[in-house]
């Protein structure tokens, strides 16, 4: 028997694979599908202090084994979530973990507050890399300095582990979460979208309003995978993975590389049952390679490296 | 999400194809203007589901048809499927088109493949004993034209219009729903939509000045198909965003701002 | 009848088409396979100082839409070079573009002077974003100073059209842009290929012995694609956009975000006449839309943002 | 670059394919040990080409084949194609097997489908009138056998070796190639073998041994196939690395190296 769980940043997920922000809405949506206590964690649309309507349309554009997205962070607010949404997922057997967005610091930290009080929680992570806003988001964690004090103005509001998203859209990534990690980040969670665009070359304009939008799925993979290997070896807390992930094989390179655990977004558009598989794959694997273990897997291509 | 196999997929005029799937759920529940999530491949390019207007479903056989235009890549494989392979499918999807109060004379608006949803509507709109309706349906040319004696059979009197005249008027379907209202002062009408962007603009308009309501079924890039990415927006008339996906695809024409 | 032609930084080519470095040789691989005169220009592999002998195998590994590679460099050297690539290169017709690397500013100055007796080449490119090596390459191009500095050095060498290649993997592209026109350039291009790697689940390490390599392909365009936008409005000088283009809609989606000409990669390995396509593609376009000269294009997109 | 038509393209044993090809250049002119390079998809995923090994060719018909494991996305694309379909491939590319000088004995040795280049090359050798020849064939189990009869035909004595003993004898072709060659002492001969890494590497070792010639046909992943792109690179022994699509795919054994 494999024993697949793990306990990050202080949260115990009964195994490793949660599902991504923002492709997973509340939950609620996905409640008819499938049983969602079988998933590691369930992370939440981004949620800002106010409500926010969103982008115009188009929000989604496909690319080569890829998607951009602007949906723009529309969500009910931190009042309209605990309204509408929390007393839904306060019922479910599996570890929350919130995702908070803001425009400036004073924000993060007001979200933080007014979340506080809801036990239950499991996590905020801390979104400081949304590429599809015009103000906040990706601005904050494009800098260390930057970076390092929203995730303190968190951190002192709130009860729960911090976990610090950060944005693949940098020089250096591990600059971003060595300051993340400074400013009492229990976890990092890694990659958010990659910013890109698309014309239309009919019209002779970009697809989007807001010409720039985020990349995700499989074509940003070999470069999430990148980054979680860097930040690996960069920090002591744990890293969650995500970006790309199809498959059980996929999360297995995330977890060699040195994610503690993972998340799958875009790919539960494709099928939203992939977690489940994914936490079976993972399983077999973990068997046939004879870990008894999946924790012992975090890492392991950073040893084998040398061997080469 | 189901797997359905694929009982028929052939050309049923130039471009536009009917698949029919063995798919007892979506048979029983489904109605007309709600849509299956079809996935198209298992490799990760293209990555994301298209969304495909159900078109027919037999109760008794437990099958459910679509009928698409080949225009991409997604269409493209989907076109290359045989009998006895099985797609993933998730559906029935969205809310579908009101049916009609008694007594309100239903009028049916397509354009080229968006007559897809409106045939399984006109079907189900059949079963009320003695309805009539009128039917008025636009094609790019008289080689894509498909299905208009379903529409017949079910007691809908069928005009045509073809963009370059092949068959029908030369024009618009909306050209004809026009020269119809103008005859019929008064009439208790609802009309009842689907195809490009351009045509439901025109019904929105022409329901909004006879003053009967319209319902319309939009199309717009799909990521989940089922409200969690908020991906499939369309601007509410109140304000923010209502998605095509679950506040839709069919929505009164009032509800939304076409652009 | 469209005029496909363009003149940027001096090199006058009959179509804006050309094919990357590093994923054409030295043209004569391709030239028993249709006529090379018929590209915009041909861009060599990257030349360095001494010969190189590259990395190990394996060298490529393909991701989902794209390709992850780790030649590192294999080349003949600047004098190889000259000696056996040069006298077939210069009795085409067709515009050459010889690409450089070093691992010091003193060795991009010395290939530069060496290079320079020969007439006929039409431009250097400057490469400071190649990820593949152990020392310079991508380090000089994430830097605004040490780019400066490296295209500068060349600038002064040269009596050639110099084009700074410049990296992907920073946080503002704009930035180096910025630094490369101070310095001199005659044009940029961009993107070269962004920082990825693989894991072998297998193995249970890395797929590559210097673990992170080069992804290229369909799977990066967007990202290729917005930065194109980005520099475009950053600077004066002409922008060579690159990165996934497959088909002549992708050429045409760099050229209306920005790019006077564009260059054809990876795509060559999958259909070696890919840029014969798009050449034909361009045209059909532009006659299309009305378009008699391709260079009209340029831009287009930024203008019609507006109008959304 | 020519465009292809399939006539034949199905299973011969399981999980191997057998593809035939109307390529008449490819016919006129391919020599044993060369290869294709295959595009699979005109998508833009899986980007590559596929590099096959040609098994046979027939000039009177203009006809080239291929024989290929199903092992990921590009074999599995490739074995759903149908006869009449065109594939674009490239070809025939690399260096071939070198004939073996007048009175040498020629040694075969296939590890799976590995198998495929030597089949070609031992027709070609049969061509040598009374041309005799040993082949020693390993396959994982009985049920992925194929052609092994070609070589009878051809003149070679076939011994065989199975991974699970349901063929032959149990465990490696190149274990048979070692009782073979010690059973004849100073024998003048020549071993061409194909086959997964280890088997390349035991053959170098045995023919380093006995002090015979030994052409390799090495595996490594391919951009362009034709020298460009430097990506498919092997170990010189000379130092300094070998590409597989133009200085091989077969190599005498002692010009490079096999880890
Ligand atoms: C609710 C709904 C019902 C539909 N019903 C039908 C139908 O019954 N018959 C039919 O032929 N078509 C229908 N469409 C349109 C159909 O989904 C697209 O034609 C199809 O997705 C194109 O896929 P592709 O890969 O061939 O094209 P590509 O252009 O290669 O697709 C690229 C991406 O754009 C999306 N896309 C492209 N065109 C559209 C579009 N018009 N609407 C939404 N997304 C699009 C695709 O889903 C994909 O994600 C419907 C769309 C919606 C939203
Ligand atoms: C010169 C040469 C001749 C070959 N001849 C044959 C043959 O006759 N029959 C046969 O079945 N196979 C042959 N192979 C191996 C064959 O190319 C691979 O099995 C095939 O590319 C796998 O593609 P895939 O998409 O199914 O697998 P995937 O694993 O999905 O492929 C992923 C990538 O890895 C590459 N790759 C995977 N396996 C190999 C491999 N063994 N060698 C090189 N690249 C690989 C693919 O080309 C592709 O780029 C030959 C390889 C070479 C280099
Ligand atoms: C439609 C969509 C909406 C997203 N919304 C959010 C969000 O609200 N907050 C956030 O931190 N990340 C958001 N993301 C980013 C994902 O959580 C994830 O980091 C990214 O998509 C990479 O993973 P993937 O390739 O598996 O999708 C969103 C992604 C998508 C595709
Ligand atoms: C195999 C390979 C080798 C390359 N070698 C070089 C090189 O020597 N110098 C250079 O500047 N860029 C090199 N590149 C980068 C390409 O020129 C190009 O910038 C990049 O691949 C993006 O374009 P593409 O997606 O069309 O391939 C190489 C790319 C590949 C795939
Ligand atoms: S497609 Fe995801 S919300 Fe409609
Ligand atoms: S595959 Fe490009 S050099 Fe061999």
């Amino acid at each position: 028997m494999v024993d697949l769980s793990v306990k990050i940043a202080g949260i115990s997920m009964k195994n490793p694979v949660m599902v991504a922000s923002g492709t997973f809405g509340f939950g609620r949506e996905y409640s008819r599908m499938y049983d969602m206590n079988e998933l590691g964690a369930v992370v939440t649309k981004g949620i800002t202090l106010l409500p926010k309507e969103g982008n115009p349309p188009p929000r989604l554009f496909e690319t080569p084994a890829g998607l951009l997205n602007s949906v723009g962070l529309e969500n009910p607010g931190v009042e309209g979530f605990i309204r509408d949404e929390w007393p839904y997922l306060k019922t479910l057997q599996v570890p929350i973990i919130v995702n908070i967005a803001g425009e400036t610091v004073e924000e993060y930290r007001r979200i933080a507050q007014r979340l506080s009080p809801l036990e239950g929680i499991s996590a905020l992570e801390v979104n400081i890399s949304c590429p599809n806003v015009e103000k906040g988001g990706m601005a904050f964690g494009r800098h260390p300095d930057s970076a390092y004090e929203v995730v303190r103005a968190v951190k002192e509001q709130s009860p729960f582990p911090v976990i610090a998203k950060l944005s693949p859209n940098v020089s250096d990534i591990r600059e971003i979460a060595l300051a993340v990690e400074e400013a009492g980040a229990d976890a990092v969670s890694l990659i958010n979208t990659v910013l890109g665009m698309a014309v239309d070359v009919e019209k002779k304009r970009p697809v989007f309003k807001r010409v720039f939008a985020g990349l995700s799925g499989p074509a940003v993979k070999p470069i999430a995978l990148r980054m979680v290997y860097e930040v690996y070896e960069a920090i002591r807390i744990p890293v969650i993975g995500m970006g790309g992930i199809f498959s059980w094989r996929d999360a297995v390179e995330f977890i060699l590389a040195g994610a503690s655990a993972v998340a799958v977004g875009s790919a539960i558009f494709s099928d939203p049952v992939a977690p489940l598989k994914i936490i079976r794959g993972l399983e077999d694997y973990a068997a046939r390679n004879l870990q008894t273990r999946i924790s012992d897997l975090v890492g392991l291509a950073h040893r084998n490296a040398a061997e080469f | 999400m189901h797997q359905a196999e694929i009982i028929f997929n052939e050309e049923v005029a130039r471009g536009i194809y009917l698949l029919r799937l063995c798919a007892d759920k979506v048979a029983e529940s489904a109605n007309p203007g709600q849509f299956l999530h079809v996935k198209c491949t298992k490799v990760p390019h293209p990555l994301l589901r298209r969304p495909f207007s159900i078109a027919d479903t037999h109760r008794e056989e437990g099958t459910a048809d679509i009928i698409y235009r080949v225009v991409g890549e997604g269409t493209s494989i989907l076109s290359q499927k045989r009998p006895g392979e099985v797609l993933d499918i998730m559906g029935p999807l969205g809310r579908g088109f009101p049916s009609p109060p008694p007594g309100t004379l239903p009028l049916i608006v397509g354009g080229g493949v968006g007559v897809a949803p409106l045939l399984f509507l006109a079907k189900e709109l059949s079963k009320v004993a003695g309805l009539e309706g009128r039917a008025f349906l636009g094609f790019s040319t008289g080689r894509e034209i498909f299905d208009t004696e379903v529409f017949e059979s079910c007691g809908f009197s069928v005009e045509l219009a073809t963009d370059d005249g092949t068959c029908g008027k030369r024009g618009f379907p909306t050209e004809l729903l026009e020269d119809f209202l103008k005859g019929e002062k008064k009439v208790q009408a609802v009309v009842y939509a689907c195809g490009p962007r351009m045509l439901l603009l025109k019904v929105k308009e022409i329901a909004a000045s006879c003053g009967i309501p319209a319902y319309l079924s939009l199309e717009e890039r799909m990521g989940c198909g089922i409200g969690a990415c908020l991906g499939c927006a369309v601007k509410s008339a109140k304000g923010g965003y209502k998605k095509v996906c679950r506040d839709g695809p069919v929505f009164e024409a009032g509800e939304v701002e076409i652009w």
